[in-house]
């Protein structure tokens, strides 16, 4: 268990960096669900399955919503 | 202070947290695309909330989701989990406010980049 | 110039977090400071005094339910600033609803 | 968007995650979930409808008339429960102790104020979520 | 015994207030406006009462849903923060009963309900804050208070405040992180929410962990001190305040920022404890900050050309004093740091109030515009007199008797060379503040043309404006003239913070 735990912290830390290298809004926010996903999943690991579940449909998926309706209506390209 | 691979692989969550706030801080005061602000201020969000469930975690136990009278099994401190779910909410709630805002921005100015902001700015102030 | 003073900064803060951690409890310990005798009488009253075998739901709806109340007051914050501010008159858009 | 098969997926899963959500709202005090997690899962299906039917359509599912009126009254459940603790001669929001039926073990209606309070709570979250979307979505 | 409970009665009813407001389809007309008022007055009644209460019984503290401590959330209900809440209330009626005329051209009319369940959350943010026990249920507030503040700013929908709350906002969101990483720090190593029970805890394992409690105060400070506006931190503020609506401005620089200082005064003294604050160094820090944010709060408003922002800098220098005495840790210290608290309020309040009249009736800003104003309008030009004695310190105001304090408590502790930081601050302040009033009283009545009176709302002062405004001012010259009326409460309060 604690492997997957270590593997799936590396994955968040590479997302997060990820998401500061990308030029191209929409596709940081993807990352950005892809890393609450893991997020949630990572919670499963620690045991508060409530707190997974809020975050899989409150972070990664409401979130993204507002952030991709947002983009729609400003820019889609970092300068 | 040896640091050893035990040590690091012990302490996975707690590493993972300070970097991940650290990034995400990094993400704020770096880039001048509210945004990607925004995306920073959740990376820090999640990454405290990471550091505070990892605080009630016990190796081996069970997640706290009792059976009658077999309270005495050892589950994992519920405490922090209940307070990250209020958390979760109110980063929404901070999320969206943003997200407004930034809408309003660009109505007003045409862009959402905080140094054209600026200098747009001091055009105005010019003339 | 201020990029690689801000990362310089951040590097430092980093340092300092990370030192820190070698002083911290040990992740994953039973013995932590925060398994006290709070959170065990969450887990062993928690059954008798509110009858719910989800912990967690326990807490925030009964035990902290004042919390959760601050944070639907959160969310509800969060509509009222964000309708304040996109300023969308709703009535108007209802009447042209029901026209169609 | 025109796709019929987009449209009749939509139609057909809707009633499941509504289902769905309502499931998780209503066993918050017995599984994992609770009036957040399945309030925003609720929500998710009118986000659905809306992003697939249009913004005017989605809207007549949730009018904001109605939604600012769960909001309050989820609120408003959650002041009344708290204070019926204070009538009771103790303090605010007290479950047990202030006479709230605590009925009997793992059943939906156990546990005193809580599944109310949940099921409250969720519907406002839900409203919460889906008035979000829509003011975002508005355009002037 | 239902005294004990009005706290939650008063929290109750501003958030039910707050929700209902949404719900209004007529008109803001008068009926609202009385409702709202009422409001007001009932919730300041059961202050009142609290206070009396209060002083009569000592503090109490109420659980949440009759759990012992700790396990639920714990109210502390002491004296001066019931004393605070009553003020609190005191001057949010003074700054509604203003904002009913002076809205209606600084926000669109469509909004005017929004902004007033903002205000009614605000307020039901702030008291919380100012009443809770419990460190996890302060972020809460926090939260919720951040939000409505930076909301209150943005919903004048000018360029200049869209940008200056963005910034606050985001700035402000990075202080509220912050501050929950640092009680994650601490929940780790006490394992314990609520105050008192840390404070006891802390005592017992701070030798064992004293960088964790070092950096988790480091990071609450931090936090809390980006909110409340501690000179390094300060640069969201003039901004925010400056372009926010007057009554806003009113509400961030008078109430809001205090709640922030009263956080701040509760974790260094409630939670972690005099001793062990003085033993890390904490106070030295405080110290040394207080000292930068009074110097160059002060400077910094000097260079200032618009009234506004000169006003808004002149509150970092303000929330200076307040530290200052914080970080003296002694009894006289932080009993000097309450009072400045009350007393900034309703000075704060007082100059943002005329300064937001003089410029809904002039639209001017500018401070070289304002000579010979007060020929036009005293009364206002009064209130914003009393509140520039107030704030440079001149006897029979409330801002001499709370430099008085400070000045009394710095000799006690030993550090006389605070008195001279405070000396000059006084003397820049006299600075920056007397040529206006100089101008305004002094100079020769220019010709009519001159003023140009932009108004569409008529000629004066609308009468509500002007009797708020007044009260808040006659608010200063009391507490200067009778400062035992707030002393002997907060004297009472003390023993709360420092055991």
């Amino acid at each position: 268990m604690q492997i997957l735990n270590v593997i799936l912290v590396i994955f968040l830390i590479i997302a997060a960096i990820a998401v500061e290298r990308t030029k191209d809004l929409l596709s940081a926010v993807i990352i950005f669900t892809s890393y609450s996903l893991v997020m949630a999943l990572l919670w499963l690991i620690l045991r508060a399955p409530d707190v997974a579940m809020t975050e899989a449909a409150i972070g990664a998926g409401i979130t993204t919503n507002l952030f991709v309706i947002v983009i729609s209506r400003t820019r889609r390209q970092e300068k | 202070m040896p640091i050893e691979i035990d040590f690091f692989l012990n302490n996975i969550n707690y590493i993972g947290a300070m970097v991940l706030f650290v990034i995400g801080l990094y993400t704020v005061l770096t880039h001048p695309n509210l945004i990607k602000k925004v995306i920073g201020i959740n990376i820090m969000e999640t990454s405290v909330f990471l550091f505070f469930v990892s605080i009630g975690f016990i190796s081996g136990a069970n997640a706290p989701i009792v059976e009658q009278g077999q309270a005495a099994e050892t589950v994992v401190n519920p405490l922090p989990s209940a307070m990250i779910l209020t958390g979760i909410v109110v980063a929404i709630g901070v999320t969206a406010f943003a997200l407004s805002l930034i809408v309003k921005i660009h109505e007003a100015y045409g862009t959402i980049e905080l140094d054209e902001i600026m200098q747009i700015r001091s055009a105005e102030k010019n003339d | 110039m201020t990029k690689i003073f801000t990362f310089l900064m951040l590097g430092g803060l980093l340092f300092v977090l990370l030192t820190s951690i070698t002083e911290l409890p040990t992740f994953g310990e039973s013995y932590a400071p925060a398994h006290n005798e709070i959170s065990n009488h969450y887990i062993e009253q928690g059954p008798e005094d509110t009858n719910s075998p989800n912990l967690i739901g326990a807490i925030i709806t009964d035990y902290r339910a004042f919390d959760t109340l601050g944070e639907a007051t959160v969310l509800f914050t969060a509509i009222a600033a964000v309708v304040a501010i996109l300023g969308v008159v709703h009535h108007k858009q209802d009447k042209g609803d029901n026209h169609e | 968007m025109n796709d019929l098969i987009v449209k009749m997926t939509t139609k057909l899963v809707l009633p499941f995650i509504q289902l769905y959500g309502i499931y998780v709202i209503i066993h918050g005090h017995l599984s994992p979930g609770g009036a957040f997690p399945g309030g925003a899962i609720f929500a998710t299906s009118i986000v659905l409808f809306t992003i697939v039917f249009g913004l005017r359509i989605g809207q007549k599912r949730l009018p904001h008339h109605v939604s600012s009126k769960l909001e309050t009254s989820g609120i408003f459940v959650f002041i009344v429960f708290g204070l019926t603790g204070i009538l009771m001669g103790y303090q605010f929001l007290t479950n047990q102790e202030a006479g709230f039926p605590m009925g009997e073990w793992g059943r939906v209606f156990s546990a005193g104020f809580i599944p109310i309070i949940t099921f409250a709570l969720g519907i406002k979250v839900m409203s919460a979520v889906v008035t979000l979307f829509h003011t975002m979505m508005e355009e002037e | 015994m239902i005294n004990i409970h009005f706290p939650i009665f008063i929290l109750t009813l501003l958030l039910a207030f707050a929700t209902i407001i949404p719900l209004q389809k007529r008109p803001f007309d008068r009926r609202f406006q009385v409702i709202m008022m009422s409001v007001l007055v009932v919730s300041l009644v059961m202050a009142i009462g609290e206070l009396i209460y209060v002083i009569d019984h000592g503090a109490y503290s109420y659980t949440f849903g009759s759990y012992e401590r700790g396990i639920g959330i714990e109210f502390l209900v002491d004296e001066f923060s019931v004393l605070m809440t009553a003020v609190v209330i005191v001057i949010a009626f003074f700054i509604l009963l203003y904002s009913i005329r002076d809205l209606e051209h600084e926000i669109d009319p469509s909004r005017i309900y929004s902004y007033y369940t903002l205000i009614f959350l605000l307020l039901f943010a702030m008291i919380g804050m100012i009443f809770t026990n419990d460190i996890f249920n302060m972020y809460v507030f926090v939260e919720i208070l951040s939000i409505t503040s930076v909301a209150i700013i943005a919903i004048k929908n000018k360029k200049d405040s869209l940008m200056a709350s963005m910034k606050y906002l985001i700035m402000g969101t990075i202080g509220s992180i912050t501050v929950l990483m640092g009680f994650a720090l601490i929940y780790m190593v006490t394992g314990h929410l609520n105050m008192t029970l840390i404070a006891e805890e802390i005592v017992l394992v701070w030798e064992q962990y004293p960088l964790n409690i070092l950096l988790a105060m480091g990071f609450i400070l931090t936090g809390f001190g980006i909110k409340a506006a501690i000179f390094p931190l300060h640069n969201w503020l003039p901004d925010a305040h400056s372009s926010a609506p007057t009554p806003s401005s009113a509400f961030l620089s008078g109430l809001v920022v205090k709640a922030y200082v009263f956080a701040i005064a509760k974790m260094i003294y409630r939670v972690v404890g005099p001793d062990i604050s003085t033993n890390i160094g904490l106070t030295d820090y405080i110290l040394i900050f207080a000292v930068l944010s009074i110097i160059m709060g002060s400077v910094y408003a000097l260079s200032q050309t618009d009234i506004k922002r000169r006003l808004a800098y002149s509150s970092v220098a303000q929330i200076g004093y307040i530290f200052l005495g914080l970080g003296l840790a002694t009894d006289l210290g932080i009993s000097a740091a309450l009072f400045h608290v009350i007393s900034h309020a309703f000075m704060k309040s007082a100059l943002f109030l005329s300064a937001g009249s003089i410029i809904y009736l002039t639209g001017k800003r500018h401070v070289k515009d304002l000579s010979g104003i007060a020929y036009t309008m005293p009364v206002t030009m009064t209130v914003f007199c009393i509140g520039t004695l107030g704030m440079i310190g001149i006897p029979a105001t409330s801002g001499f008797m709370s430099k008085w304090y400070l000045g009394l408590a710095s000799l006690d502790a030993g550090q006389p060379e605070l008195l001279i930081v405070i000396l000059i601050s006084s003397f820049l302040n006299a600075l920056y503040y007397l040529p206006i009033v100089i101008s305004a009283f002094l100079q020769e009545k220019p010709s009519r043309e001159t003023i140009v009176v932009v108004s569409t709302q008529g000629t004066t002062v609308p009468r509500s404006m002007k009797i708020s405004m007044a009260l808040v001012g006659a608010g200063v010259i009391i507490i200067g003239l009778f400062p035992n009326i707030v002393m002997d409460i907060i004297n009472m309060a003390v023993p709360t913070f420092i055991e």
